[in-house]
């Protein structure tokens, strides 16, 4: 029961899921968890998917044994932005100069550094400076680079928020009756 | 709410459900509301149009559906109908023409009509009605069942990243305006309230000042008077001035004055003055 | 050694992978692949993650059973549908193709805007074309992104597609005996 309560964890989770957010949201103490962890890397070591140990946390990546076949999967197409990075992206456009803090606390979810090193290396994003407080975070902001690969020719162009809510038509006021319900 | 009104009626309408007979009384019922007081108002938002509501007073009421008591529901329509405290005519369209459609289904079955077809089937003047509420209904049980279907982000979760890829050349993603567009949306959407209204409030222009400020004090710093050319628009003034005030607040610059020149400067938090 | 390929190029792939794909990649013939795929989602059924079959397609998904302890990874719950965006969205799906005036009859009242943009948006309902009557109205239908969100993996599955009634035709005397049965 814990080894599935982990795998769907560590499946759906956008960044290598931590041994203390399992904790958080499992309410099992560490060793527990260690043990169960142990135990699924095995389960998988011969599989086609492995659960992998990296950097912080635990997540699901094709065995490198069939690294071949995955990228004749990938070299057929382009592939789509992921929607962590698309995200983003227009978190930092719209709200720029901002700072990850403030993307992460738009989005109600951390901001993985390789979805912040993805948007820096396909140059749509750069630091434009620092915030003055403990920490001193980097502030962001789009460049030349993503005004040009996205067709615009400012930021002007990008429709005001409140009038890219009316175009996409979410139904504000319904929400706004959920949330009183609640 | 609904149920506690819909009972009141219920009880207040088996009178009229046993003077069935006798139809003239049914019109002196219409007038519900002299007769139960305080009956709370029901809000159409409750239901999902005029079919809704009468589906809902059949059903609770476990009323026949082929053989509906004209009569007293279209008293138990027109009554919700005629509670609304503010009758919005743009959503009430529809509510409005049911009410005549009943009305006028009563009054047909009232006045002597013919009771058999050409091919010697009953002609009942409420089939339509019938056959529309009985479709309306498996839509209503369908769009139930749609919803218990385990749904993706809601009740299943895949993989949303692909780390394996940074190891595999591929072609590079495609930008798209739209995607991007419905992707902020999708986050505005997400907000709580609060910060909704926030991020609705400020507009493009501001932020783009605020940048523009921000790249342009990466080499230096520079005086207010610098930035304030006389030359621009009363409105670009406002907007950089709203530019910097935000820039500083979130202690993103500095504003120092020298006290000699008592000229005011602005340079970048981590930046020394020079 | 099949399944682990299989098993790899699920996980690798972005939406569901579909039979032909999988034979292009691997150049193996249906029928194996078909019995390998039984194997897989035989060996997943009681685990944490799935392999759906979905939208013509195979997929890893988290079992719906753990959507609890998964949704804590998110600080915001996946926004409720409304009763007149799912009807509107069960109309299309059993009347497709139709068109917003076929909706609004069935419905009795005017489809909003914001539900039709709504699932046009969640990219459930599309566009397919356009009735040939004066205003050319659109018709729509449902896509692809449908079936994979609701877990479908054709229009088949809906539920309780046999009972459907056409709304211009509606026998009223089975259905009287069908009410009585009940």
């Amino acid at each position: 029961m814990l080894a599935q309560q982990l795998e769907a964890l560590i499946l759906a989770s956008e960044t290598p899921i931590s041994l203390e957010k399992m904790r958080d949201i499992l309410a099992t103490d560490r060793s527990s968890l260690q043990f169960c962890l142990a135990e699924l890397e095995l389960f998988y070591a011969q599989r086609g998917i492995r659960l992998m140990h990296i950097a912080d946390g635990w997540q699901f990546r094709t065995a490198p044994k069939y690294a071949p076949v995955v990228a004749k999967l990938w070299q057929t197409r382009a592939p789509k932005l992921s929607r962590s990075m698309l995200e983003t992206l227009s978190i930092i456009a719209y709200q720029q100069p901002t700072t990850r803090a403030e993307i992460e606390a738009l989005r109600g979810i951390r901001v993985s550094s390789s979805v912040m090193s993805g948007l820096l290396e396909r140059g749509w994003v750069k630091v434009i400076g620092r915030k003055d407080v403990p920490g001193r975070p980097h502030i962001y902001g789009t460049s030349k680079q993503f005004l040009s690969d996205f067709g615009l020719n400012s930021l002007h162009d990008l429709p005001d928020a409140s009038q890219l809510v009316d175009m996409h038509d979410i139904p504000l006021k319904e929400m706004e009756k959920n949330d009183k319900k609640n | 709410m609904l149920l506690k009104v819909l009972n009141k009626i219920t009880m207040q309408e088996n009178k009229s459900y046993m003077n069935k007979d006798m139809p003239s009384k049914d019109f002196a019922n219409l007038n519900l509301e002299t007769q139960i007081p305080d009956l709370p108002p029901v809000a159409l938002d409750a239901f999902e149009g005029p079919l809704d509501i009468l589906l809902q007073l059949i059903r609770k009421q476990k009323m026949d559906i082929f053989n509906i008591p004209l009569a007293t529901l279209t008293a138990q329509y027109l009554h919700i109908i005629a509670s609304q405290t503010i009758l919005d005519i743009d959503v009430s369209g529809e509510y409005l023409v049911m009410a005549s459609t009943l009305m006028q289904l009563k009054s047909r079955l009232l006045l002597p009509r013919p009771e058999i077809d050409d091919e010697g089937n009953a002609i009942d003047p409420r089939e339509t009605l019938v056959a529309q509420l009985l479709a309306y209904e498996q839509y209503r049980l369908i769009s139930e069942s749609l919803n218990k279907l385990p749904r993706m982000q809601r009740d299943v979760f895949k993989r949303c990243v692909f780390p394996e890829s940074e190891e595999i050349e591929r072609p590079l993603p495609e930008a798209n305006l739209d995607d991007l567009l419905a992707a902020f949306a999708h986050v505005i959407k997400r907000m709580k309230q609060a910060d909704r209204h926030r991020v609705m409030l400020e507009t493009m222009s501001v932020r783009e000042q605020m940048k523009f400020l921000l790249e342009h004090l990466q080499s230096g710093s520079r005086s207010l008077a610098d930035i304030l050319v006389p030359t621009h628009h009363r409105e670009a003034w406002v907007t950089t001035l709203l530019a910097l005030l935000e820039l500083w607040r979130q202690r993103i610059i500095q504003v120092i004055q020298e006290p000699e020149s008592n000229t005011i400067m602005l340079l970048l938090s981590n930046q020394e003055a020079c």
